[in-house]
């Protein structure tokens, strides 16, 4: 938004409606990084394909993080990594959010204790707007996870200031519908039968 | 004439300059974080070099800190696309050791689950190999159909992606009531879904031009470095852990080994050079139809398993083994037949609950090594095309 | 040929291989390290034996010492032999097989890099799955972990994790138990409908 | 354009100094309109045909409900809270009857456009993105490049016959000229691809280089074939030509299209379809932005309003070779329908003393925008079902099979010009040959309908048969991925 951007330090009828607006177009149309390490990476996938189908909330995968607003970091990051998902990161252009996908870009996940390599928790290195935690989350977790952060960015000021003392960035956490639930992963009551 | 025009005029009009590309370890289509260090002269690749270890995990190291059931989730990561047949390989290593004989009906489920993941990886990789050749809707096709399997799986243990379900001495849950009416119905629904697809994809001209006689591996090569499965037989080498090795109850199944059949005229590849990218690929799809046949055997050999009588030693589905599973010292090497090949476990034990030293051969793995050999010369829009038919995926390549 | 037969003919040339006796798993001989290439190469060409395929390559520590494995495989005899070569845990050295089998390449590669040993006359022996700059040897029994790599803490901040599983662990007790209470619940309602239609189990 | 304001403004000697203004300013903002319209519909349209192929659904929840109604929900919360002034308050009180407005409209829309306002939602977002130049960068050529792609789609666009009456220029080098300014494209691609100083996008710009100087050959060829027939550049005049005045009865009927006129130019229209294809950069040529291979290929460092620069250009520039190819093959905004054309010469152009009928401009525009709209369609179908070249068979496509092709049709129909006044002269009069062409060519389209119902109703094999029954039982609807089980 080059030379408005935060420039109006009022609350007035046409800033307000104007960053509804705005924020309303950049929540329909986000286009995500194609960026999938491992495991959840195929979660993505399923997310992105038929069944689940990603483009029904206007979200495409693009390849360059030049043309990315979002940043799914579906996966585990190395040490030998976490650099270059943090220039990815640097290259894509404001405004840009992360969605941390799955146990180990959250914390580690199962190579969280003895494992030498991995990054525990991708936090630790770029910000994270939601997490979704899963190993991998189901795609539904990360349908959930997609409308959080639109939650997150319709409240963002575009052409307003921000306040004196900016909201500092909480991190929310998607709740698996089925992660304490044993039984509820099963469809149909089949699986009910308890081997 | 002075010196320096004529040594100009000696010099070559054109002077060219070698460019080094970073491909990966963010790229479309590295299947993950594998990077590439390219040297192309314009668009020719002079040497691509596999620059791996980007998702360098330790789950070997790990295997050496947490029991041996314990390790059996690590193994469903090191390759997430299969990771039934990860499972059964670990499991394999860790039963011929501790001298663990698997019931009949975990063997049933053991080799139905196998194939059904093998066929949902080998829907990935052609999909993600018509993707590369830049055709987005047979990669969608057949993670449409890997759904299923999905589903399948879910019904069975719970779990889409890492199932742990394969456990040391047999499998955890026995099958659902419906569930073996179910897979038969996807063998009966994937049938004609791949003749559809061989219709569209496999005898598409572009895609034969784009993968016959590129990344040739000659069948002396393929054995020398070490390519396996479907790698391997594309080089026309007829060797299948599952034929030539049987483990599980393999032996007891009719299918055949698909080979590459590079520029015989009656073939699937008469254009082609033996071993070329699309005898791979050909490999590959025929194997999705060998592995059906193989599900429809499966699920009338669990119906007769399901006659026998409750308490019948042959439909337990897991045998009766200890809490504390101890493993009496020895190392061993087990292989066993999956999408990318064979995956060998070489299990160290030292008698104690946890292994001495766990050694993970993948298919990927040595694939990569002859990478450099056979992507040179070729142009950049093939090594894209290599890379696919090799089928290379990450974690197994850097566990 | 069976094992055995490989040991003895083997024994002709090289007496100091030994073959100890396995009571669990596959046998393997114990080649000296400096006769190693030799023996691998002997047993690579030599037309009776033929090991054309190399299945796997394995470093190893057992706290003591290193080991390098080599499960061959012959696809022409279809026979197996594994040599264990024992190495001390101070420059560790032994001839490179790239020679023989293009596939030793990346895994000498790996063990060069978690174990430290040294392949002589490898051609590009660096470090292939941790950074370049990584320090000291992972795959070894004594390797420690270091605190940091560039910056980026390695290890887990335990306090955090503690916390979060102290707090976390009640919510997801209760949780569970009411999620199983209900599911028994649907489960007994199914069952009882199952009966009442005559059919045996629940369909899926 | 011009002409049109100036019948408006009646027979004055001179035009006005407003009406220069209005002339030069109207048909910009017409074009920039189109543009507009053509490529925010496309990648719309584009998605929903993606989907449809891919058994997806596509997006469907940017509805007019979702979008305007959410806003008009806000602001009437905003209107409400208690920080609002009276500012604030009249917007809401504004707001609040046009909500059940906004219902009704997203009931209506939803129905047969579900998500339509994506291209908006994308609009909005784009302009938003930050405006990143790489520090590297040659950053004049790097911001001037894509304004310059999307000028000469922008060039293009103004030339084409829209409709008899309704078209914005009419040159008597119609046709040279976009052939000139459609290859200005790619001189901005190279611009690009060379002033990210990334090597993806200089590969891109490369290969994009070679593709389009090669493909200008069979295109320009095959345009050349269409003035040699016509005898005219201007593309008015060839759609005019089109309509064969000159055949009594005959006059105006579909077989006088280019594409029927003989044989050679039916060859001739795959030819220049493909090397149009590959003009624009679609795949199978889209070997230039080869998302898998060159990441994004010469747009890989272009962000927000840049990267849509490219984007609106090449949905604009396949509208603009489609609608070439409608002019140059089938008969530019001509029905088709002797009957409807010749009737009181309603339709047909020429002096623009015989009168303006509106309607029947507007049914040509109509006809012609669906003319070439359907070859954009073609290209996404192809887009989202075929695999993409190599470039060395991109270019041996091209060298050894669409120049030769080409040039061969070229020599025909040249040939064939030049021995038509004999055979008019053997066949007695002009009218009487237009109509023995005609019959010929009559009978050369039943032929081609008969093959066509009979390949449609051909007896199947028991093979293909079963095949067909499998295929339709386990058929999956569209965007159902769980209707198995």
């Amino acid at each position: 938004m080059g030379i408005l951007q935060n420039r109006f330090d009022e609350e007035n009828v046409i800033f307000t409606n104007v960053d509804t607006l705005l924020n309303l177009g950049k929540e329909h149309s986000l286009w995500y990084l194609l960026f999938a390490t491992a495991c959840c990476g195929i979660e993505l996938m399923q997310w992105g394909a038929s069944k689940y189908d990603s483009d029904r909330f206007g979200m495409i995968p693009r390849s360059t993080p030049r043309q990315a607003d979002l940043m799914i970091v579906a996966g585990t990051i190395t040490l030998k990594m976490a650099s270059r998902v943090k220039r990815l990161y640097e290259q894509m252009p404001e405004p840009k959010w992360v969605i941390s996908m799955g146990s180990c870009a959250n914390a580690g996940g199962p190579f969280c204790k003895y494992s030498y390599s991995v990054l525990k928790g991708i936090d630790k290195y770029i910000p994270v707007d939601v997490y979704v935690p899963g190993c991998p989350p189901r795609p539904e977790a990360l349908i959930e996870g997609v409308f959080k952060l639109r939650e997150v960015i319709h409240e963002e000021r575009v052409l307003r200031k921000q306040g004196k003392t900016p909201k500092p960035r909480t991190p929310i956490v998607v709740e698996d519908p089925h992660a304490h639930d044993p039984f509820a992963r099963h469809s149909g009551g089949a699986k009910l039968v308890k081997a | 004439m002075s010196d320096a025009i004529l040594q100009a005029n000696e010099r070559p009009r054109v002077h060219t300059e070698e460019m080094v590309l970073s491909m990966g370890p963010h790229h479309p289509s590295t299947h993950g974080v594998l990077r590439l260090e390219v040297v192309t002269d314009g668009e020719v690749v002079v040497s691509a070099r596999p620059d791996i270890g980007y998702l360098h995990r330790a789950i070997e190291k790990i295997g050496e800190y947490v029991d041996y059931r314990q390790f059996m989730p690590y193994t469903d990561r090191v390759d997430y696309i299969c990771s039934m047949n990860s499972n059964h390989a670990y499991a394999l290593g860790v039963e011929k050791l501790a001298k663990i004989s698997v019931p009949l009906r975990a063997e049933l489920m053991r080799v139905m689950v196998a194939e059904l993941n093998r066929i949902s990886s080998h829907m990935i990789c052609i999909g993600a190999l018509a993707m590369d050749m830049g055709a987005y809707t047979p990669f969608l096709h057949g993670l449409c159909h890997r759904e299923l399997v999905n589903d399948i799986f879910e019904d069975v243990c719970g779990a889409r992606l890492t199932y742990n379900y394969l456990t040391i001495g047999g499998v955890s849950y026995d099958a659902p009531p419906g569930w073996i009416e179910k897979c038969e119905r996807f063998v009966e629904y994937l049938w004609p879904k791949m003749i559809e697809f061989n219709d569209l994809i496999t005898g598409n001209t572009i895609f034969q031009e784009r993968l016959c006689r590129v990344g040739v591996v000659s069948p002396e090569h393929a054995v020398n470095w070490g390519l396996v499965g479907p790698n391997l037989r594309g080089s026309g080498v007829q060797w299948d852990v599952r034929k030539n090795e049987p483990y599980s109850i393999y032996d007891r199944l009719e299918f055949d080994v698909p080979v590459g059949d590079g520029g015989d005229p009656n073939g699937s590849n008469p254009q082609g050079e033996l071993g070329d990218s699309y005898d791979r690929y050909v490999v590959r799809v025929k194997e999705v139809f060998e592995s059906l046949k193989i599900l429809k055997q499966i699920c009338s050999m669990l119906r007769e398993n399901e006659k026998l009588p409750a308490d019948h030693p042959d439909r337990l589905y897991q045998a009766k083994l200890p809490v504390r599973l101890k493993v009496p010292p020895g190392e061993c090497y087990v292989r066993s037949e999956n999408p990318r090949g064979e995956t060998g476990y070489y299990v160290i034990s030292d008698g104690t609950e946890m292994p001495l030293r766990l050694k993970i051969r993948t298919g990927s793995f040595s694939a990569l090594g002859c990478f450099e050999e056979v992507t040179r010369g070729l142009l950049i829009g093939d090594v894209i095309a290599v890379i696919g038919s090799f089928d290379i995926v990450l974690p197994e390549v850097d566990r | 040929m069976d094992f055995n037969a490989i040991v003895e003919h083997l024994k002709k040339r090289w007496p100091g291989i030994e073959a100890p006796a396995v009571a669990n798993g596959d046998p393997f001989a114990i080649v000296p390290a400096v006769d190693a290439f030799e023996v691998l190469k002997h047993l690579k060409e030599t037309p009776e034996l033929g090991f054309d395929s190399l299945m796997s390559l394995v470093g190893a520590d057992n706290g003591h010492e290193l080991w390098v494995i080599y499960p061959l495989h012959s696809l022409k005899h279809l026979h197996k032999f594994t040599v264990k070569v024992v190495l001390g845990r101070e420059k560790p050295q032994v001839t490179s097989v790239v020679s023989l089998w293009g596939m030793a390449d990346f895994f000498e590669r790996e063990a060069y890099d978690l174990y430290g040993i040294d392949f002589k006359g490898h051609p590009d022996l660096r470090r292939i799955m941790n950074p370049p700059d990584w320090e000291g040897w992972p795959g070894r029994k004594d390797f420690e972990i270091p605190p940091d790599y560039h910056g980026i803490p390695t290890l887990r901040n335990d306090q955090f994790f503690a916390d979060a599983v102290e707090t976390g662990n009640k919510a997801v007790a209760e949780k569970e138990k009411e999620a199983i209470a209900k599911a028994q619940e649907i489960f007994k309602q199914e069952q009882a409908a199952a009966k009442a239609s005559g059919g045996e189990g629940i369909q899926a | 354009m011009y002409e049109l304001l100036s019948a408006l403004q009646g027979a004055a000697a001179h035009p006005a100094w407003w009406m220069i203004v209005l002339a030069a300013f109207v048909p910009v903002m017409v074009i920039w309109l189109v543009i507009q319209g053509v490529a925010g519909a496309s990648t719309y349209v584009e998605r929903k045909v993606a989907a449809d192929i891919q058994r997806r659904v596509g997006p469907n929840q940017c509805n007019v409900g979702s979008f305007f109604g959410a806003w008009a929900k806000e602001v009437i919360r905003n209107g409400k809270g208690a920080m609002a002034d009276a500012g604030g308050r009249f917007m809401a009180m504004l707001f609040i009857p046009l909500q059940p407005i906004f219902a009704m409209v997203d009931k209506v829309t939803a129905k047969f456009a579900p998500g339509i306002l994506i291209f908006l939602a994308d609009g909005i977002k784009l302009i938003m993105k930050e405006d990143i130049t790489p520090k590297a960068a040659d950053k004049p050529l790097f911001k001037v490049a894509p304004v310059i792609v999307l000028a000469s789609a922008f060039g293009a666009l103004a030339t084409l016959p829209y409709s008899d009456r309704f078209y914005i220029a009419d040159f008597n080098v119609g046709l040279l000229y976009i052939a000139a300014i459609a290859s200005l494209e790619t001189i901005g691609i190279l611009m690009a691809g060379w002033a990210s100083n990334n090597k993806w996008a200089l590969l891109g710009g490369f290969r994009s280089a070679a593709q389009v100087v090669s493909y200008e050959l069979p295109a320009g060829l095959a345009i050349l074939t269409a003035i040699l027939l016509c005898g005219t550049m201007s593309l008015q005049d060839m759609t005019v030509a089109q309509l064969g005045l000159g055949a009594g009865w005959q006059a105006g009927w579909i077989w006088h299209w280019n594409i029927f006129s003989n044989p050679f130019m039916l060859i001739l229209a795959p030819v220049f379809f493909l090397a149009a294809l590959a003009e624009c950069n679609r795949t199978p040529f889209d070997i230039p932005e080869a998302e898998s291979e060159l990441v994004a290929g010469y747009h890989t460092e272009y962000t927000g309003m840049r990267f849509a620069f490219f984007f609106m250009a090449e949905y604009a520039m396949m509208f603009v070779v489609s609608g070439v190819f409608a002019v140059i093959f089938l008969g530019g905004w001509s029905t088709g329908i002797g009957a409807l054309e010749t009737w009181d010469k309603w339709a047909v152009n020429g002096d623009p003393a015989q009168g303006f009928y509106w309607y029947a401009s507007l049914v040509h525009l109509l006809v012609f925008c669906g003319k070439a709209y359907l070859g954009v369609l073609l290209m996404m179908w192809i887009r989202w079902t075929i695999p993409r070249f190599r470039v060395d068979q991109m270019m041996s496509l091209c060298w050894r099979k669409l120049i030769p092709i080409s040039m061969t049709c070229f020599t025909a129909v040249g040939i064939w010009v030049a021995l038509r006044p004999f055979v008019v002269r053997w066949a007695g009069s002009e009218a009487q040959w237009q109509s023995c062409a005609g019959y010929g060519a009559l009978a050369i389209a039943v032929a081609i309908g008969v093959f066509l119902v009979w390949f449609i109703l051909r007896p199947l094999t028991p093979d293909e048969q079963l095949r067909r029954k499998l295929i339709k039982e386990t058929s999956i609807k569209a965007g159902a991925g769980h209707g198995f089980a």
